[in-house]
């Protein structure tokens, strides 16, 4: 019996590669399995090597895993190069009399499944992406699934395209089905499903747009980038029916300014892109944090520096976010861990944002945006909070002063169109009026102690921020034998890990942190203090978080799993790693 | 109209150096709106970074005084956001047609009702007098102490080509015409372009308020027809002896917010409800 | 006897107070004196309060003085703002005729010396501003200087506005030096000048340019930015005699592009800007980084966050260049700590910049770009050194490849126009030839495996990099009670602070960074580790370096002197911490 | 031809998809190189980052690609430090029209003797089929699923207002045809902008090799008069059922390299020497 089962589809871009790995997720998601998938492709927009991994249990899965149980491959550089992750004895799926390859290129450990993918796909379509709903077929008789799923799905998948497509996808399929069930029928991967109710899946992209439209996000720009394109696309197709303004500026930088016209204007508004495009927007975080206007940045790390790896992941930007724009202004930089994370992280972020009237920055990632995955329970909506923060009503507020001197540093925030508020937003640094106070008073003793007081104003409020925001505990037992240090998306892998050491009798726990900016350094400390052998993990070359928790609570992580070549951080690769240093007892000493 | 002029002027005074320019477009802007009766609630001014820029805090509207060369952005936003609002912009010549020439251009295809008003006095003021795009050919600054060798760019022009639908130019020594430019500019529904001729007086001393006198006239008074485009470009192009300021051309299109109308639904955006938990449920099926 | 003088003219803006403070530093330069002077000024052209602080001794002078003796004020702000920084029993200049104000506002600690400024003034020119040089021409007189130099500095000030202009100052100079003599005759500052050969001063503004000249600069492109606008008006003027191209693009983006356009084609390149332009060319210094292209970046910090203080003085944007774009790449950033160091690192940094192919960073700041200071010796020029590193021959190198994988990380760099070595730089990952592994190639064994190994090729240079730079030393007394820590422009305020501490019985000693990247972790550590009292001293909020110095050394200094509002640190700021801290005996544990 | 053509063609075969508009436009510039006998050592290819600013990963020239929409900075640097180079950039039109817009109209100004090939496809190819500044009004694309309502830019129209000189177009289905406007503007002594209408056949489904074929014609088969600025604006405007190719507009006036003469002293920057002692010392002398 099978934890989990992985299937990966193998391709060149322009395959259908991306359209078959959802379909996969969908049949899995329908029948009750949880779902973790990810896709690796390259960036070019046809040819290349591309494949898509889909990944069930009946157990909430974090993270793709490290290997595979079936691959279909339409062609050879599948097996040449895809062939080495596959688990001692997985099958792979193609069609022998079009997939050549000379067998001594590769360490065979899998079963050969030849299915005339091609002959059957050209029954119902010249498209060759068909031959891979054939295998499709094939795969859900060996899961022993029902036929039933695959008509459901396909219908949903293909139904806008008309009757006839989706006749010839569920006939090809069927035939697929039946091949594997008459000639294959000894090979069978038994896999009961649990619980039959379908499972709510989403990607990482989409549950930030979700998270943006459900907090009630109304006006969206961006710039497109990769990872950060879908939020753009999901938010367009949504505009009309959510009420939800969104636009493609000429740049990042019209992005960014935009959504800062809009929120002062006093509407929740969103911006998203990737490391390059948030260099661009980095002068205008600080006058969001200088002009206390609430607004919600994501980032979406890609493997760097410069254009870099656009197509893979890495978590390399903490430190591009940290320092976005000259001097000290207050804001939050949160790393959600997982794709639910995201959706609620983002419903989060506007209301720091508008509580704080500051910039509230999302760190997220390739891996993550681009993963899709089941959700334990389905979103909750019912206990969605909406946080406008002090925004006066009229009449409310005698001899208004917009950036009014308050013990958490939130000052009264009134909107364009207000009677008797009547303020400018300066960029330059002012008195509690908003009054320049950086001209004609440079240097006067007046100034002085104006900007004094504004500067700490501001920057009470990451006090305050810090006191409200959930620090983190440490995720499993208390006395283990190694605590790993993970932020951001890398917690999936990390999760898992300590499921597989555990078989193996080594106990981890585990130090997930979510929250960069403002930084829990008293709890960090205090756990890392308690804590034996400690291994950081993350998906960059200098590790970055590394840094953070050095500069907060003066402890050098020394043990570190770094990891830059554009893959995520593997369970196994954390496995492997705590073994090392658990052999070599490699315990830190705290400095 | 003087009382009403008062109406928007702010407590803090104009800190700009006696005779600047400046003073004449503040004047002009506060005249317009004294005309249009607009209440000072329902004007939000955007600006960048210069002397000009300076503007919104000498008034009693609201204000946006933001980073420079993108006011436009702030403005188009704002906008958006909420179009019961008046938006002006007020900004500097380096603003606007040096670093943030990008965003006029592509302001002038999107067609938002604001009313841009470009103090140019063809120098980097606030910076103690550098070149700028507008500066004149050979002009010696101290960024080009042997002389401007950049052409200088044509808002004017650029913007007619660019898609704008109203494109005027004025002159601060003549703030009541310009009142009147920008006042039409309000009013006309899209995006309006004011550029002003703003002597810096301390920088600049090649285009003195003496220098422009003697050159500009109005193309009102040479019966300019501001509905021909290929005319408005011809005099756009008019920059020596004689160097017209007036209406240069004005064309109907959609603005940019008309676009919007369906997701508007009669309101604004920032009048409008939070999701409700039925609209979410229904958009939550997609993932399944 | 004084061991230093300082004098300070006030006025508005637009009243000459800047040329009568430059008059007065090259008079006492010229008269063999050290002077160290600054300006405190507004954003705004005319109006306002502006002061230039000149202070003059026999001893190389590090700050501009907490105190100053004379004041010469044309209006009252003068008296009502400043008097309160006048030392004991010093002197104001001033027309009792026209300067009028209410007794009572001021403690009055002076001395009036009433001139009839405007009279004299008017006798000679209708400017107001000739009623500085009036006074002027007092102070040599108080001071017991020779009135010969007056006319010589007064000569070279206005020679260029002819004749009749420079006699009219004169005249107005030697009224002024009469009416003291006369008058006053009675006081006296005494003031004997020990080595009367002249003194070479400059700004510091014109330290990093003319360094930049001498390295070989041969490209400098520039937007204006206080305090980074006199580098390119020092470059403007100078572009035809020292063979340079210099340009004012449309905007901070264009300028870096530029710049590593002509780097990549060849010749040096500069440019220099401050926190809000570095924000937007944040992009680009990651582009440089990725293509290896040798850039030397200045960036002049001013008060923070977004357009701040314009015009005031912060050291604010530290996390903003060592965070400045995506990801991973080499680069070092450098704060050099008076005007002399500027000069020099400007030529180191071109070195730096060539030998190892990267982007380097000059942190400089507007306290220490728009000071003036003498040098204690001329520049060396006998001793500079010129480095280009890896430039291949034509012929050298056989089947060239750019981006070679070497020990030290660092490849043959050929030039457009070379025979034989053509290729492309791309901002995209790509192998040692330059050909892009991010799209096609993307997710397969070799990229992987190349990606890892470029990355770790072009980060290996910082250790070498680290190799050659100074490392920090100690500053005084090994055993000293108190270790103050500061870097680029406060070292300044602290050299002064030891001298007035060691008069009062308390020994302390400094640690004065420069390198903030790469970082000497244990230089520093081990210097920090052997210290007793420690306090920390940075002109920014947040203590932007002691977080640095926490994140390489596991050291959290508690002891902090921050200073925000604008005014650089002065060194009777730190004296009274200093003397705080010893009382309270805040010792450190080394945690 | 095809042998030396085969001198600019790099190890590295172009990723494109089969049939995309940007194969054509290689192709021309090629056969430009080759006609003009240019040695692939003196010549700098600057690009962006899009599909089209793939381009000079695929030749053997010298070659830089930039960060999204920096060609032209980059170039015009690389230009004025080595004049003796051939400088070309290949973009695309998201990356020199959006993006890059600032810069591009700042350049026209400078006219630096490089020569701007840009592969409009009106569509964001790399980031999967955005709508783009040149897309057309209403296309639908994933940004835009209710149809694009930015007016498109019009690049022809806004190089020539902006001061360019010399302003072409051409079709990547016309490689030879092409070939020739990117020789002549490499010839060309300034700033040649050649716009190509290079389709997207993945992403742009609308602006198709065929949808071109029905509407372009050559404005040298109605001998159009390059040289006439009122006619090329003329020209430059009409996008409809005809749709010109060719040469819009050409004139003369200094290149941005010209400026500097006196600096070069008959050599480029890059050959020029460190400064003297002597010289150092000379201009030490101020600073006392
Ligand atoms: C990104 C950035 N770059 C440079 C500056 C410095 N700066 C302030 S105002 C200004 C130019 C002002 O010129 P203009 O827009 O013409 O306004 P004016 O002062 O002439 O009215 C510049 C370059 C800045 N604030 N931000
Ligand atoms: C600053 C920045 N923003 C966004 C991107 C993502 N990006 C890559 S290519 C591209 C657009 C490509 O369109 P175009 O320039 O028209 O080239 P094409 O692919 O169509 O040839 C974008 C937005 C980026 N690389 N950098
Ligand atoms: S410097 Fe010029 S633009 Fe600025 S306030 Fe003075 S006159 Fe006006
Ligand atoms: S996506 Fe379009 S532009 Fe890009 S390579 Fe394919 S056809 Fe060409
Ligand atoms: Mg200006
Ligand atoms: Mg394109």
């Amino acid at each position: 019996m099978y934890e989990s089962i992985a299937v990966r589809f193998c391709g060149a871009a322009g395959d259908g590669i991306e359209s078959i790995g959802s379909i996969m997720v969908r049949t899995f998601a329908r029948a009750g399995l949880h779902v973790y998938a990810y896709r690796n492709y390259q960036s070019v927009i046809r040819g290349g090597h591309v494949w898509y991994q889909v990944r069930a249990s009946n157990e909430k899965l974090t993270s793709f895993g490290d290997f595979y149980d079936i691959m279909v491959t339409t062609n050879k550089d599948g097996i040449i190069y895809d062939s080495s992750q596959i688990r001692e004895g997985g099958i792979i799926i193609y069609d022998k009399s079009k997939v050549k390859f000379n067998e001594s290129e590769v360490g065979k450990r899998y079963l050969d499944m030849n299915i005339p993918l091609s002959e059957i796909a050209q029954l119902y379509s010249r498209i060759s992406a068909m031959q891979n709903v054939v295998a499709y077929g094939a795969i859900v008789e060996l899961l022993g699934l029902d036929f039933s799923i695959v008509k459901e799905v396909l219908e949903y998948e293909f139904g806008d395209k008309g009757k006839d497509i989706v006749e010839q996808n569920i006939a090809a399929a069927r035939k697929g089905f039946e091949y594997a069930n008459e000639v294959y029928e000894n090979i069978k991967i038994e896999f009961k499903v649990k619980d039959p109710r379908r499972k709510m899946f989403i990607s990482g992209a989409n549950a930030i747009a979700f998270g943006g439209y459900v907090a009630g996000c109304k006006f969206y720009a961006a710039y497109p980038m990769t990872p950060s394109s879908p939020i753009l696309h999901w938010f367009a197709e949504h505009s009309k029916k959510g009420g939800i303004i969104v636009i493609q500026p000429e740049d990042e930088i019209a992005v960014i300014n935009m959504a800062i016209g809009a929120a002062h204007a006093g509407v929740r508004s969103m911006v998203a892109t990737s490391g390059g495009g948030f260099a661009l927007m980095s002068e205008a975080v600080g006058l969001a944090g200088m002009t206390e206007t609430p607004l919600v940045i994501v980032e979406g790390q890609r493997g760097g520096p410069s254009t870099g790896l656009p197509t893979n992941t890495e978590q390399g930007d903490v430190r591009q976010v940290l320092g976005a724009g000259q001097s000290d202004y207050p804001k939050v930089v949160m790393a959600p861990r997982d794709i639910e994370e995201l959706f609620y992280s983002t419903i989060e972020a506007f209301n720091l944002a508008e509580k704080y009237q500051i910039p509230v920055i999302i760190l997220s990632d390739l891996y993550m945006n681009e993963s899709t995955s089941t959700l334990e329970k389905e979103f909750d909506i019912e206990n969605v909070k909406i946080d406008r923060g002090w925004i006066v009503k009229e009449g409310e507020v005698k001899d208004y002063k917009r950036y009014l001197i308050t013990e958490n540093g939130v000052s009264p925030r009134a909107l364009p169109g207000m009677k008797d508020y009547n303020f400018v937003a300066a960029s330059d640094e002012h008195d509690e009026k908003g009054h320049l106070i950086s001209d004609v008073l440079a240097g006067l003793p007046y100034m002085l102690k104006t900007r004094k007081a504004m500067m700490e104003k501001r920057m009470r409020k990451e006090q305050y921020i810090l006191k409200e925001l959930e620090p983190p505990t440490l995720y499993g037992s208390k006395n283990a034998d190694v605590t790993i240090i993970s932020w951001g998306s890398t917690r999936g892998a990390v999760r898992e890990a300590i499921k597989i050491l555990e078989r193996e009798g080594i106990t981890a726990n585990s130090l997930e942190i979510k929250y960069l900016h403002p930084f829990h350094a008293n709890e960090v400390k205090e756990i890392l203090i308690n804590s034996k052998l400690k291994l950081l993990v993350e998906n960059n070359y200098s590790a970055q978080v590394g840094g953070l928790i050095a500069q907060h609570t003066g402890i050098i992580l020394e043990n570190k799993l770094l990891k830059y070549d554009g893959m995520p951080i593997m369970p196994m690769e954390i496995v492997t790693k705590v073994k090392e240093i658990v052999s070599l007892k490699k315990y830190e000493v705290v400095k | 109209m003087e009382a009403e002029i008062r109406l928007y002027r702010g407590e803090v005074p104009p800190d700009w150096c006696p005779a600047c320019g400046d003073f004449g477009v503040l004047n002009a802007i506060q005249r317009a709106l004294a005309e249009l009766k607009l209440d000072p609630k329902d004007v939000l001014i955007v600006s960048g970074i210069g002397c000009s820029s300076n503007l919104p805090g000498f008034t009693t509207t609201y204000g946006f005084h933001g980073i420079h060369g993108r006011a436009i952005p702030v403005a188009t936003g704002a906008k958006l956001a909420n179009p019961n609002l008046t938006v002006l912009v007020t900004v500097g010549d380096g603003d606007c047609y040096g670093i943030g020439m990008g965003h006029f251009i592509h302001a002038m295809r999107r067609n938002p009702d604001i009313t841009v008003i470009v103090m140019n006095n063809q120098v980097y003021g606030l910076t103690t007098g550098q070149a700028s795009p507008t500066s004149m050919k050979k002009h010696v600054t101290k960024s080009t102490p042997y002389g401007v060798i950049d052409d200088s760019v044509n808002p004017i022009a650029l913007a007619i080509t660019g898609g704008a639908t109203y494109v005027a130019r004025g002159f601060s020594g003549d703030p009541v015409h310009l009142a009147q430019l920008i006042k039409n500019g309000i009013i006309h529904k899209g995006l309006a372009l004011v550029d002003v001729f703003s002597p810096c007086v301390t920088f600049n001393k090649l285009n003195t308020y003496e220098w422009f006198r003697k050159r500009i006239y109005k193309l009102e008074s040479i019966g300019h027809d501001p509905t021909n485009f290929e005319l408005a470009l011809k005099r756009a192009f008019e920059f020596g002896d004689k160097i017209p300021i007036g209406l240069f051309y004005k064309t109907e299109k959609p603005s940019y917010e008309e676009y919007f109308e369906d997701i508007y639904n009669g309101k604004p955006l920032i009048n409008h409800d939070f999701p409700k938990k039925e609209q979410i449920i229904e958009i939550m099926k997609e993932f399944y």
